[in-house]
């Protein structure tokens, strides 16, 4: 089963009709995602590749179960469409539109969490459940199935892991790139909580970067909640104080958000931490023996 | 994109937070249009760099001569390398009391926060006795305000008028998309009236675009950079520069961190974070090189590229055409993922060696810097 | 307080909604200083009551002259009693299509809603395809007004074009407190721009105190009214007329209905509603007095005042001077509560006699008019 | 033990200083309430004949367990005041003042909504369980403990009841002002609600007038979900259409909202109509014989 989205899921794709949105509405189709409409205002009524486009959210949940969206708006538009997906009651929003203004993002995670809406992202490529969903815009054919759960602030980072996993055989539960920006909706600790609870998932890879806390915090989750094994990394080790590292949430400010103190976080949490992204496919190796 | 002094509390007085009734000199000589009867009056640069009371860009001037002198000063004075183009000239106030106040988005509670402390215009790192209101998903009102200024131990009107206060800059703050909006010090003055004496406006980047006003402005309000960054944010490309002689050009902001962090790892030195972005076209990865290689610490470029929106065959083709041009720099290539294989053709075609092993390539290049 | 359709297109204007380019003339003779060439024209009377169309207070005119006879007639005209003062001058414009809209509260949604229907210019009440986009807490936001107009069957770049046009109307809406904003017709011209034909607007009458540019207007914006409901509106009075010749004076809106229908109840017809409201002092309660028998109807007052807030000595204050004033009108009173002994004595004093009971003092209200 | 108030409601007055604020503070206070703390911003330290005033309703729950706050502060600054209670975590808030703008009105239900506060009012007399706890300004003096719950959209008319009641030897669990406006927090339904599963209270009075539909919804209410008896009023069988009959809610808006359509729907609901307000008194007469 996987989690968040399997191959019973049905997709939106909310700007669809936009050149970014219908490359990976294309894309998603292709990989197996029931993608059952696409939403693009002032265009309802046409069809993108076989895929009906309708005007509004709200048209296409009459017309079907929708599980899912996923938003390929530009920046200042992505607050309006989340809202209005979260707004017509559904449950799993994908925001990959990056440059979301801030203040915007205060508002869809406000409105997201007074309607119990999981938000994925914004600024993120996605989920994937390999062989059975794609949302977003991770490369479909870089990942295995399997019984790894992953979870990434970065896109071709995740890529990265998910292809040296693959090199060496070992496949992937779900994938959750939980996106750059410095506020985002479904979270380190909320992706752990997941995997934790999903049958299928035997351990978990948690991907960090300098920036914020969240890595501290999922730590301590980690070690009250999370009972399966867990190899880390964080990326950022050469990065300067102050200077943002192409992620609006990847800057250490002050001596606060330093890979150094993710690490130590992790360590203490019995987090098998990797120096490099190859080094987490020996620590899965490695775990995987002593689980088999 | 942060705004100058003198900008920052002309938006603090569109909305209707009150400063010191101020003008801007350009030269030196434009004191002697200030009234004579005018002075005493305080002179502060317009830098965007911090630090600059301690510095010497603040001074008194009891009268228009005085002012002159200090002025020209002013002028040739830089600030952590900042030279101003603006000194602001305003009247003297009397203080009864200063106080720190600021809006920014917090990433713990996120949303924002209001923060004050009772005591103004020093460095708030340094305050201990910082307070901190959360707005819960950006639903102002104005009882956050007095919330905020009773933990800091205002009474009766002062306490009031200081959430009147805050009702603006919260104005401020959400009007122009800030990431921050600080009064540093807002003081009390002798008629009890409060004051914004310093200010520093910080616009979310991402956001100025919906603010017409601020259309191309973003050129004369950059500081603290080096070169290539400069120039980068004027293309769109970003980029951090370090101290080391390996050049690195990446896709995406982790996969870039984790490959300067290997190199580290390998023993060489990165020289600069470059993401070239996801679905970068062939011109832009040439503007990226050409980028990256002006430093002329760097002796070794490495690319490294898993191509997921990206195609592979357009970093190859930006690729051979550096090689032609610039024949003898080194590069070390890692290219994997989206149309590799038509990659391989350009790069076997161009003589440029490339691998899809990330470690292979980033030894390579620590071996190759340690030559040079 | 509802505005003048020129008011109304006036705040369209500075929100942005597009209106035709109109003008407005206090005389007949205004129409002189209109470009010739600019003609044909619309003229509009601006009265506030509905039904101008069908009543004559719309014409066309070709020409100057022709605009001149058909602006006499219609000032001249009156509409449902309301005479103009002004007439708006508007160009013809061409329409493709009419579409209503409207910004309300709605009771039952709690909240404000969108309604639109694809039939514009008619009366909304007598159209059978409205639509409804609530909009829950009033966290507007554009996809509110793209899904009514799916619903009201817009497509394509009308769609959006609508939805933008929504947007400012919201603004309007919420800027000044409106009840009730409405463009109808919000017409599609030959080019596929939106623009609003006719506007209605009304203001919140308990919000206007925060718009300080409506502030001593509402006198200007009354129609509909009785003379002693217009009398009662300038100094704080509620009254509502009716055709009996009972008089009310009665504390608390829900009491005031009870009274009424009690005197229904007991055979006779009131002549009013005038809630004196909560803790009235003795001189409203005197303007009260005046304001209910100042009607020729009247020929008995029937006071009832349960004192919670209000003090019953008080009342007995104005009615005792009343008393004194007007020594042969018929009054019943009846006064129980805060402070009934001290009433008592005032009443007892004056030589009017109160009761304690409801039943009892209607009764004797119903049976002293029918003998009047 | 009544509804919604008690003889432990630790309650505090928002606009305490001010005319209003003051007066029914003392009243109440005199009454037996337990009027733990006022607050006006800016007279913060002061005390009102005993009770201790703060700027800040946050300052009060640090001091106090408050159940319940009484707002008496002018229109344009009542939201702020009521969001700030809401904000500090207080279930029950009780809105006196009359003439708050509409668009505020929605916010206020709005947020209280999204917190699970309870809100009384606003334009009402507030709530008072005779004998334990007043809250408002009800006269206190008016009503005698007792068995009936009390529900209406009026004040002075509340009070008529309540005294004939009291005249006729009758006593009230509780009665709710539920106010006058038309977007209104706890309605003629949550009360309704609040008194069928209150078990101090037999018999429930539903004092209704012209304007919205809320009765028509409340009979329907009745009918599927109170089992207690319910005597009905409707005030306004003389009022006009399309005039406002002092409340801003009493207005019949074309043909909806008259006494009739209002007396139909509870006859339909089995609900005993009262002509009168004395006939009320006179068909809770009977009703307890028959409980008797």
């Amino acid at each position: 089963m996987a989690v968040l989205i399997n191959k019973n899921t049905n997709v939106i794709v909310q700007g669809i009709t936009g050149t970014m949105g219908g490359t990976h509405a294309r894309l998603m189709k292709a990989y197996g995602t029931n993608i059952v409409a696409g939403v693009t205002p002032g265009k309802g009524g046409q069809d993108f590749e076989g895929i009906p486009v309708f005007d509004t959210v709200y048209e296409t949940t009459k017309h079907f179960r929708v599980d899912c969206s996923v938003i390929f708006v530009p920046p200042y538009y992505a607050l309006d469409a989340a809202l209005e997906a979260i707004e017509a009651g559904i449950p799993l929003i994908s925001v990959i539109t990056e440059g979301l203004p801030p203040q915007d993002a205060v508002k869809l995670h406000a409105a997201a969490k007074a309607n119990g809406t999981l938000v994925n992202g914004p600024n993120c490529p996605g989920i994937i459940t390999p062989g059975e969903c794609l949302i977003g815009i991770h490369p479909g054919s870089i990942y295995k199935p399997g019984k790894i759960g992953l979870i990434s602030r970065s896109g071709t980072l995740t890529y990265e892991i998910g292809l040296g996993l693959k090199q060496a055989d070992i496949g992937i539960s779900t994938a959750i790139g939980i996106g750059g920006d410095p506020i985002i909706g479904i979270d380190q600790i909320k992706s752990l909580e997941l995997f934790q609870n999903d049958p299928e998932t035997e351990m978990i890879i948690l991907v960090g970067e300098i920036g914020g806390s969240a890595e501290e915090e999922a730590a301590e989750y980690i070690k009250s909640h999370v009972r399966k094994p867990v190899i880390g990394y964080v990326a950022g080790v050469t990065a300067p104080p102050g200077k943002r590292m192409g992620h609006a949430g990847a800057i250490i400010a002050g001596n606060k958000g330093t890979a150094k103190s993710k690490r130590e976080a992790f360590e203490a949490a019995n987090v098998k931490v990797a120096d490099t992204p190859y080094e987490i496919i020996d620590l899965v190796k490695q775990e995987l023996a002593i689980l088999a | 994109m942060r705004l100058f002094e003198f900008e920052a509390k002309e938006l603090f007085r569109e909305l209707g937070i009150p400063t010191p009734v101020g003008q801007t000199i350009k030269c030196a000589e434009e004191v002697f249009s200030i009234p004579a009867k005018s002075f005493p009056k305080t002179l502060k640069t317009q830098v965007l760099s911090g630090g600059r009371g301690k510095a010497g860009g603040i001074k008194f001037a009891d009268n228009q001569e005085d002012a002159y002198h200090k002025a020209q000063a002013i002028f040739k004075l830089p600030i952590k390398g900042e030279l101003p183009k603006t000194i602001l000239v305003e009247p003297k106030v009397t203080i009864k009391k200063e106080i720190y106040l600021a809006i920014l988005i917090d990433r713990a509670y996120r949303g924002p926060i209001l923060m004050a402390s009772a005591e103004g215009g020093i460095e708030i790192e340094t305050s201990e006795n910082i307070q901190i209101v959360p707005v819960p998903g950006a639903n102002y009102s104005n009882f956050y305000a007095r919330e905020l200024a009773a933990k800091v131990g205002l009474h009766g009107i002062q306490l009031i008028k200081f959430a009147a206060i805050v009702d603006k800059l919260w104005q401020v703050w959400t009007k122009f998309d800030c990431d921050l909006a600080e009064i540093n010090p807002l003081i009390i003055d002798g008629d009890d009236n409060f004051i914004a004496l310093d200010g520093k406006v910080t616009l979310n980047e991402d956001s100025t675009g919906r603010h017409p006003r601020f259309a191309g402005q973003l050129v004369n309000h950059l500081s603290d950079l080096g070169d290539r960054e400069f120039r980068g944010k004027m293309c769109g490309l970003n980029i951090v520069e370090l101290e080391g002689n390996i050049g690195i050009l990446c896709n995406g902001a982790g996969l870039t961190m984790a490959t300067m962090d290997l190199v580290l790892h390998k023993g060489g030195k990165p020289s600069n974070f470059l993401d070239v972005g996801g679905g970068a076209n062939k011109d832009h990865v040439k503007r990226a090189l050409d980028l990256v290689s002006s430093s002329d610490d760097v002796k070794v470029l490495l690319v490294n590229i898993l191509g997921g929106i990206t195609a592979c065959d357009e970093v190859a083709a930006a690729l051979a055409y550096y090689k032609e041009i610039r024949p003898d720099a080194k590069m070390v290539v890692r290219l994997v993922g989206n149309n590799e294989d038509k990659a391989k053709a350009i790069m076997d075609k161009a003589g440029i060696p490339m691998t899809n092993i990330l470690e292979k390539a980033v030894e390579e290049a620590v071996s190759l810097a340690a030559k040079a």
